[in-house]
This record gives structure tokens, C-alpha cells and sequence, in this order.
């Protein structure tokens, strides 16, 4: 695979940082977007825009055609067995969001308890926050061990009776583990209770198969998959989203309004009220067209290779700490540098052009587990090259040049 | 013009004066469907005698010509056919709709096929597919009596 | 103003419907966008792209900086009192959904009622409908009079010592009726009632000014100012957000989290949880800059004779009836002609080129209340003539042909 | 090379080895900021006695070596100044940080100034001005003993 090929398919490493080429390690955080989808946003707003579903005139006709399309091409993406089951959102957190409330409607009851891990990002702990204030839920956490993963035993460890709930990511965007989702949902679903996946930094690097995983709800962040920002996906189970409650009331999703009383549309209507992100949609199609040309077996081992290469290469820097040496690790590498804190080696990095993350990185249960407020993270996309990680190494030697250590 | 085949003369008439429009008297079977975005509607009634005969049908609701149009020479085709018969008309009514040229059913007269023939014109037309298609899906579920209405946003 | 020049600078103009003219009359479904938008979409994605607000590198700062930058260009434009005021949704339904969620969470209580009016949008309906269902309040309705308008009197008739909240639209999207806001909310704040505006017609065609209007919390939907999908505005009172609990949680809008607790953040963050939709929102600064450089008065004035001159256009032709004949009114004709229903006009205009919009505008109540089930409905925006108007007009006529009426 | 003046040895050893670090005793006066999106802390206690002199004053937290640096070197400089002096302090830094070269406080001698000026490479990076600023904001809050926690995100 030609990495320097794919590279130039996106615009943005034309820039120059600080006189520096863009070596950019954030992709965790959300992903450059290649030229294909970009011109597909020109195109849609330059030449095809309408609303999508409202009207029944040429352009919306198209426009809702687009849109439809994007739904079949997620379906087969992730390979959900509907395409009825795929919910187009604002992002991962909105779908958390949906599947905590709703779920907290009409299936969960004062004393049940959701589990999560020590490892989630807020956003698939925060919805259930407010589950514990509104119904009195309670949340549970599987612990993390050394290795920064949750092995099966630690989620089995922590299920109870009351356990109606797993709600877990695929993979760590701290520690770069990756969970072993389809054995969980096999014992979650042995012991009836559903599964919720946070899938947010595994959809960019992971072959994905609902109906192999099994898992109840799966979300993604458009914007972390060479897509546009303002969208997410939430994927559900048919038998759920059909009988859960809607979760957002507009236009669009209903059937039959009357004064005194309301009637909602089937799926996948009934969960995306108002106007939706109708261009982002669209163009998502060319992000998912980009991950398939190349093919999602080569970027994961493409990835793979980098991330081996960067964990060695860090490892032997004295005064590097690798954050997390799980079993099977992806996208990530987060770190601290003895006597530096994060977010200065995030300015002086940025300085050559290094563009990584410095902070919790949403994960403040897992940073208060590892005994510090902040790390730094270096994240992969299909665009970096081993050459990108010389840098980073290089660059953290520039810091500690800088802080006078050794 | 694609405009004239779509609103044949035919078309019209069957919009402006449906036929079998009403609530049947003594049916046995009923469904309702509807277009939630358009606001289309209708309720399909049938009597299915001891012999799966249709022995009336009929259908209330209010919607553009096509949709009107549609119903009214459904109940038409319909009302004195088996069932098996009947769902053999569906199935190529709604084969020609998607996709096929022809009619296949034996089970209609020249003038029967004719008098289908006239909605083919709507194929060409994505967005109000659904509005022919509406009153045969409920009549679909309105064979199996089914609660759930019928939504054709899907 | 040079409307053709304008027109010009929407790209969409270029392409032929059905080997005819665009003549969009779409518009208060969504509007077309200008070049200006469209390139700075592109630009930020080619250029500029890092996500907002949770990196110290280059890229991210500058995004940051953007983003902000339009919240203050969006403060301004509506006058809001401070910046903190405006709050980045996916939409102005889940805006409203916002709205009416966190009033039913921690305000409304049972038998409380909320007032809405017969010409709402279902998406400033099925909200409050939720509380129905959920806390068990009241809704009802201000009734519109035979003009399609919703005159003070209405609106006080309707009052009662439980009424808590009275939401309303600014304009009507179906009868175009422009409602005296200000003195409902006079009315209102009398007698301790908060107002909640949805300003989705009205944002595009009217002046804003929050501080005069004096409303508690005002809904926009961008992709209707000239802006993209996917994005919309909630306004609301200082006192308002920081009083009432968040909507939806997630990373960026936490300020602690542990184990047994959270604290969120201050404002504006609190209600911008999760990645959010950056682009867009870079992108709506340019919206904003387009139509302040045309200038609003003149957009109004503009607006204000197209209306007037189709208004009289459609009642010399017989057959046509207008729907809404209300004191003042903005933006839309809707109409049926009698004998013709409105997908058949909505086709055969399409044959056209003409876009216009045909069902029941997500406005069931009103439409029962007309006792119709849909209607025809063209909608105008900065780009329109009169002569698209004419053409509106001369393919009702040959409806009427095809019909074989006269 | 600006990345120089940002971590001039001074703030580096005042980033390393800050002073007053610790909770001081007696204080009666106290408040805490937190920068939310980074995770920087910071509580800061102390002491204004009867004459509005500050007796004593401290910090704890954690942060980089710019807000550990800044808190270090604010606490040095305002300890023994009295109320209207600190405030002048605080006003003349926070003008530095974000816009003026120059310090005007006449409760400054040249060496504090010197001091303070290590501090001015942060304005040419935007993102780590609140890491300079959030123990000023901290300590605004103290002298008000405001409960809200102080935040930096706006
Ligand atoms: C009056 C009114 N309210 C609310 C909405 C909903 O706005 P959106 O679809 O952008 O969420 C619309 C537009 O469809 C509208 O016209
Ligand atoms: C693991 C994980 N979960 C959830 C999210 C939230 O996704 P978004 O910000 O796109 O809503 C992120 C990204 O920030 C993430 O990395």
C-alpha cells in the first residue's frame, strides 16, 4: 500500500505548521478528510441541494435517494442485517445519549445497574450519570488492570443480578485496548442482559460486523472516519429500536398528530425528528466509498505495524511511559514523559509541526486510576507513516532538551 | 411528455370519481395505511366470504389523483376475485410499478390489464410511487387483518 | 439591490431541471446556499481542520478561535445580551427538544400547562407532548382565527393561572402570519410565563433582536438562513441555562468527573456536549456575513414585495385559494386549487423546474383546523423575482390544463 | 525561537520547585479553579488579615510547567501586599497576558517585574494562556470567597 499516495488524496497536508510539514497525531481525536469527500459537500450544495423527504420536487427527490444510500452503504459497511437499523445522529454522543434515555424510559427501573468501565470516555458515562440522578440506576465499573485492558473476567467480576446493562467501548482511546466485545455480548446475553457499545475509535480501524459482534447498540463518530463533523451513527437492534420510545420530537418523525394525541413514524424515522444533516450524510457515502478502496484489512494492518513501531521506538526512550500495554492495541499512543507535563509537550511538539492531544482525553475515571490528571496521546490514521513516529521521538527529545533533562 | 402519460385521462376520472369509495357494509376485513409526510390516508374494507371470495371491497381516505385513482381501480380489479387470484394481481401491480413493462397475471381480462396499465406511467416518477402503492399494501394487510398501519416511508 | 447579481452567487442557479430553470420556491423547507459558504466548508476542510477546543496544537487553536468567532457573529446578529447566550444544536428541533427537556426536568411540574399555539410545527409540539406523556402536563392551544393569524386576544384567551410556558412560532411556516412576540412576551413576563419562540421562518426574513424581544429562549434552524445542514442555534436567557440542568452528556461539557459524582461545565460548554458540529458552525459565520452585507432591511423589503406581488398574482387566479389572509406576513403562499391535489401541482410544477413544497408542512393541527389534508406551498428567499412568481403562477394554469379545468 | 521564551529557565525552575505549594495555615480565605478540557487544578488558600494585608498565601494543584510556574510566582509576589496593591498586580498581569507589552503597577519593584515578564512569552500561545491565568482568576475568586469554581473555558 502506497501510504505517500494516500496521503495526497488529502489536502490538508499541503500546510504548513509553523514552517513545519503537519504531522498529525490526533486523528483519534477527529480525522483529516480526504478530497473525495470534501468535493462531494461542494458538490451536493453546488448542484443538488434540497431538504431531504419534505417535497416532492426534483432536487428533494434526489436529495432523499442520496440519503437513503448512505443508510444502505453503512448497513453494509458494519453489516447490520436492516438497514432500518441504522440511525443517523450529531455524533456518538448524541447516539449514547439516545440509547441511555430510552432505554432509561421504558426499560430500565429504580435499582437496575448498568456497568461500565474504568476506561470510558465521559460521553458513555455521563448519559448514564443521569440515569442514576432521574431513576436511581446504579453504575458499576469493571476495572482496568495493569496492562490498561479489561480482560472478560474483570466485566464478569463485576455483574450482578441487578446487571441490566454493559455499556463498554470496542477500544480504548487512552490505553488502545481493544475489547473482547463479541465474547462479552455472548455472556451478557446468556445472563439477558443488552449491550451497548461505545464504537467510536474502532469503527476508523476495525472490521466491523454487527451480526457477528451481536451487540444490541453500537455507535460511531462519522467525523473519526474520514467523514464530516455534525454526524454519528447509532446503530440498534430492529427488535429495540422498534420498541423503545422515540427519543427527539419534530417534524419527520411522526405519524399522526391530533391534539390530544400523537402517533410516531416507523424506524428509521421515528428517530431522526427535524431536519437532519442532509450534505454530511451524503458525503459520509465517499468517506466509507475511501475506507473500502483501500480496503479495511490493509489499513488495519497498516496501522498495526505503526503502532508495534511506535511502542518500540517510545519504549526505548528512557523517560517515555507508555500508557497501557494491553493484549490486542489500536490507533493510540498515550504516554508521559518523567518531569514534563502533557500539555507542554504538546506546545513544543506543535512547534515542529507534531500535532498530538495533551489532557484526559475524556477519561478522568481512568487518568484518576493511573495516578495522574493528564497524558499525552499520539493517535494514527491511514495518512501517518512510521516516518510521522521518527518525528514524534525526535520531538520528545526536543523537550526534554528544552526542560533540561536526560 | 412524460406529464400526459401520468395523468391520462383515466387517471383523472378514477381521482375525481372514485369508485367503491365507502365503508362497505358487513366487511369482515379492514386495514389502514398512510403517508405521513404527505398526509395521504386510506382504510381499505373487505368481505371475504367462506370461500376466500372477495365478495366486496371498498376504501375511504383522502389523497392526490394518483393515489385515488389507484384505490378505485384496485376495488375494482379486485371485488369478485379469490383470494389467490387477488394477491397475483397485487404482486404484478406492484412488480410493474417497481420495475416490469408487463403484466403477467392471468387472472385479468385485456381490459382489466388496460385499465391497470394506466398507472405504469407513475414508475417514472420516485416520489409518488408511494402514492399508488399505498391503498395495495393495506390492502395486503388488510387481507391478513393486521393491526399495525401500513407506512409507505419505507 | 441587484437581485440577479445575488442569484449569481449561488452556484445551484447553473443547473436545469428538467431542461428548465431552477425556480426554487423551496425555501422555508431549506434554503440554497452561496458560493461564500459552500467555499468555506471547503476551505476548513482543506486547510484548516482540527477539532474544537480539545488539543493545544496549531490546528486546533485556530479552529477553536473560529468556532468561538461565530458565536459572537451569531450573538451580535440577534443581539443577544452575551455570547454565553447561544448554544450550537444540530437543529432547531433539537433545540426546542433542548428546551422542553430541561423545563420538564428541573421547572414544569404535574398540571402545569404549556401553551401553544393551532399553527405550530410539529417540532414545537412533539416536545412538550413528551411532558404530557412523561410528567403529565397540559397543553393547549391558542386558537388561529379565520386569517390564519393568532392575534394577542388569542393568546390571553387561552391563558390560565397554570399556564407556565407559552411557545410559539415567530412566523408561520403555512400562513406566513408574523406574531406580535413582543407583546406576548410583555403579556407573559406579567404574569410570570416563560416564552419560547421558534424563530425557524422568522430568523431568515425578519430582524433579530433578542434583547427587545425580551423572549426567554428562541430557536433558529441554519440551513434556513443560507447555512448548512445539520446545525441550528438555541438562544436563552443567561439566568435560563445556567439554571436549568444539561441536555445531553458527554465529553467537552463536564467540568468533574469521578466515580459517584459530576459537575458540568459553565456555560457555554454545558450544553455542547460531544464532538460538536464544527465545520458548519465555521462555515455559518459566512451566512451570517452574507446577509448582513445585503443588509436585513433590504432582504425585508425585498421579501415584502415578492410576497405582496404573488399574493395578488394567485387571487386573480380563480381556482387558486390562498391560505391565510394574516395582518403581516412573511415568506410563504400556501394555497390549493380547487379540484387538484397538492402532489399532483407539486409535479407538475417540478415538470417545470418550479420547486415548490406540497403536504401538510409538518402543521397536521392546522390543516385539520382548515379541514384539508395538505396544501400547495411556495416559499421565497433573497434569490427570488417576481418572475418566478409569474412562473409559478403560469404552471398552476397549465395544472389546471392537464385537469382539464378552467 | 519563541518556544525559548515560553520555557525560560526561570519558569522551568519555578515549574519544578514551586513555591508556597501547600495548604497554608490558617487561611480564611480560599478558592478553586479547574480548566475542565485539560484537567489543570488549582486551590488557592490565604491569610488577609484585619488591615487587608496578605499575611500569608499558597497553592495546590497540578498542572504544567507554565501554571505551576505562574501560581509559583504569583503567590511570591503577592504575599505581603496588601488588598488594592494585589488587585493592581492581578490587573497589570492579565493586561500583560493578553495584550499589553508592558507592566504598570507601581507595587512592583524591578526585580518582581523581571519576575512577572517571564511570564509574557504565553501570549503568543493562545491555548496556554489559561494555563498562566488560571491561579490569577483563582485567587480573584478567593479575596471575593466566591463558592463557584473558577473555570477557565471562557
Ligand atoms: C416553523 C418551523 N419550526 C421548526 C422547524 C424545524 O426545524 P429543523 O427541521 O431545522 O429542525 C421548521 C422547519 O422545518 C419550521 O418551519
Ligand atoms: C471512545 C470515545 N467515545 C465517545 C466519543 C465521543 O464522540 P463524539 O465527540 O464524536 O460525539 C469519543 C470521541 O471523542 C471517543 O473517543
Amino acid at each position: 500500500m502506497n501510504i505517500s499516495q494516500i496521503k495526497k488524496e488529502f489536502p490538508i497536508f499541503d500546510e504548513k505548521i509553523h514552517n513545519n510539514d503537519l504531522v498529525y497525531l490526533d486523528s483519534a481525536n477527529s480525522s483529516q478528510k480526504p478530497k473525495v469527500v470534501i468535493d462531494r459537500i461542494n458538490e451536493f450544495y453546488s448542484k443538488q441541494f434540497s431538504n431531504v423527504g419534505r417535497s416532492v420536487h426534483y432536487l428533494s427527490v434526489a436529495a432523499t435517494n442520496l440519503y437513503e444510500n448512505t443508510r444502505i452503504s453503512v448497513q453494509k459497511y458494519i453489516n447490520a442485517k436492516d438497514k432500518n437499523e441504522i440511525v443517523f445522529t450529531k455524533g456518538a454522543t448524541e447516539a449514547l445519549n439516545l440509547v441511555a434515555n430510552t432505554l432509561g424510559q421504558k426499560y430500565l427501573q429504580e435499582g437496575d445497574e448498568v456497568l461500565i468501565t474504568e476506561l470510558e470516555h465521559h460521553s458513555n458515562y455521563v448519559p448514564w450519570h443521569f440515569l442514576r440522578k432521574s431513576k436511581n440506576i446504579k453504575i458499576n465499573f469493571a476495572e482496568i488492570n495493569e496492562d490498561g485492558d479489561v480482560p472478560l473476567e474483570n466485566i464478569e467480576k463485576a455483574l450482578t443480578s441487578r446487571t441490566k446493562v454493559i455499556a463498554i467501548s470496542h477500544l480504548s482511546n487512552v490505553t488502545g485496548a481493544i475489547l473482547p466485545i463479541k465474547e462479552i455480548t455472548d455472556l451478557a446475553h446468556s445472563r439477558g442482559i443488552i449491550v451497548v457499545i461505545d464504537g467510536c475509535q474502532s469503527a476508523p480501524h476495525l472490521k466491523l460486523d454487527m451480526q457477528d459482534l451481536d451487540c444490541d447498540f453500537y455507535a460511531i463518530s462519522c467525523h473519526k472516519m474520514y467523514g464530516p463533523t455534525g454526524l454519528g451513527i447509532l446503530y440498534g437492534k430492529k427488535k429495540w429500536l422498534e420498541e423503545l420510545p422515540p427519543y427527539q420530537g419534530g417534524g419527520g418523525m411522526i405519524k399522526e398528530v391530533k391534539k390530544d394525541r400523537i402517533s410516531y413514524s416507523d424506524l428509521p424515522n421515528k428517530y431522526e425528528a427535524g431536519t437532519m444533516a442532509t450534505a454530511q450524510v451524503i458525503a459520509f457515502d465517499q468517506s466509507i466509498k475511501f475506507m473500502e478502496n483501500i480496503g479495511i484489512e490493509k489499513i488495519m494492518l497498516h496501522e498495526k505495524e505503526l503502532i508495534e513501531y511506535g511502542q518500540e521506538l517510545l519504549r526505548k526512550n528512557n523517560s517515555v511511559k507508555l500508557i497501557g500495554n494491553p493484549k490486542n492495541k489500536g490507533g493510540v499512543l498515550s504516554f508521559t514523559v518523567e518531569g514534563i507535563h502533557p500539555h507542554d509537550i504538546a506546545t513544543i511538539l506543535d512547534e515542529d509541526g507534531i500535532a498530538i492531544r495533551a489532557g484526559h482525553h475524556c477519561c478522568q475515571i481512568l487518568h484518576d486510576k493511573l495516578g495522574i490528571t493528564a497524558s499525552a496521546r499520539a493517535s494514527v490514521g491511514i495518512y501517518n507513516t512510521k516516518d510521522d513516529l521518527d518525528k514524534l521521538n525526535n520531538s520528545i527529545n526536543n523537550c526534554k532538551k528544552i526542560f533540561n533533562l536526560k | 411528455m412524460n406529464l400526459k402519460e401520468l395523468y391520462q385521462e383515466i387517471i383523472l376520472e378514477h381521482g375525481k370519481n372514485p369508485k367503491n369509495l365507502g365503508k362497505t357494509e358487513n366487511f369482515n376485513k379492514e386495514a389502514k395505511g398512510n403517508n405521513p409526510l404527505c398526509g395521504d390516508n386510506v382504510h381499505v374494507y373487505l368481505k371475504l366470504n367462506d370461500k376466500k371470495n372477495v365478495e366486496d371491497i371498498s376504501f375511504e381516505g383522502s389523497g392526490c389523483a394518483i393515489s385515488m385513482a389507484s384505490a378505485s381501480i384496485m376495488t375494482d380489479l379486485i371485488k369478485g376475485k379469490n383470494l389467490i387470484e387477488a394477491k397475483e394481481i397485487i404482486e404484478d401491480f406492484l412488480g410493474m410499478i417497481k420495475e416490469n413493462p408487463e403484466l403477467h397475471s392471468k387472472n385479468l381480462t385485456d381490459d382489466e390489464k388496460t385499465k391497470l396499465m394506466c398507472l405504469s406511467g407513475v414508475k417514472q416518477y420516485p416520489m409518488r410511487v408511494k402514492c399508488a402503492t399505498l391503498s395495495w399494501h393495506t390492502l395486503v394487510s388488510a387481507f391478513e387483518n393486521k393491526k399495525a398501519e401500513v407506512n409507505t416511508e419505507n
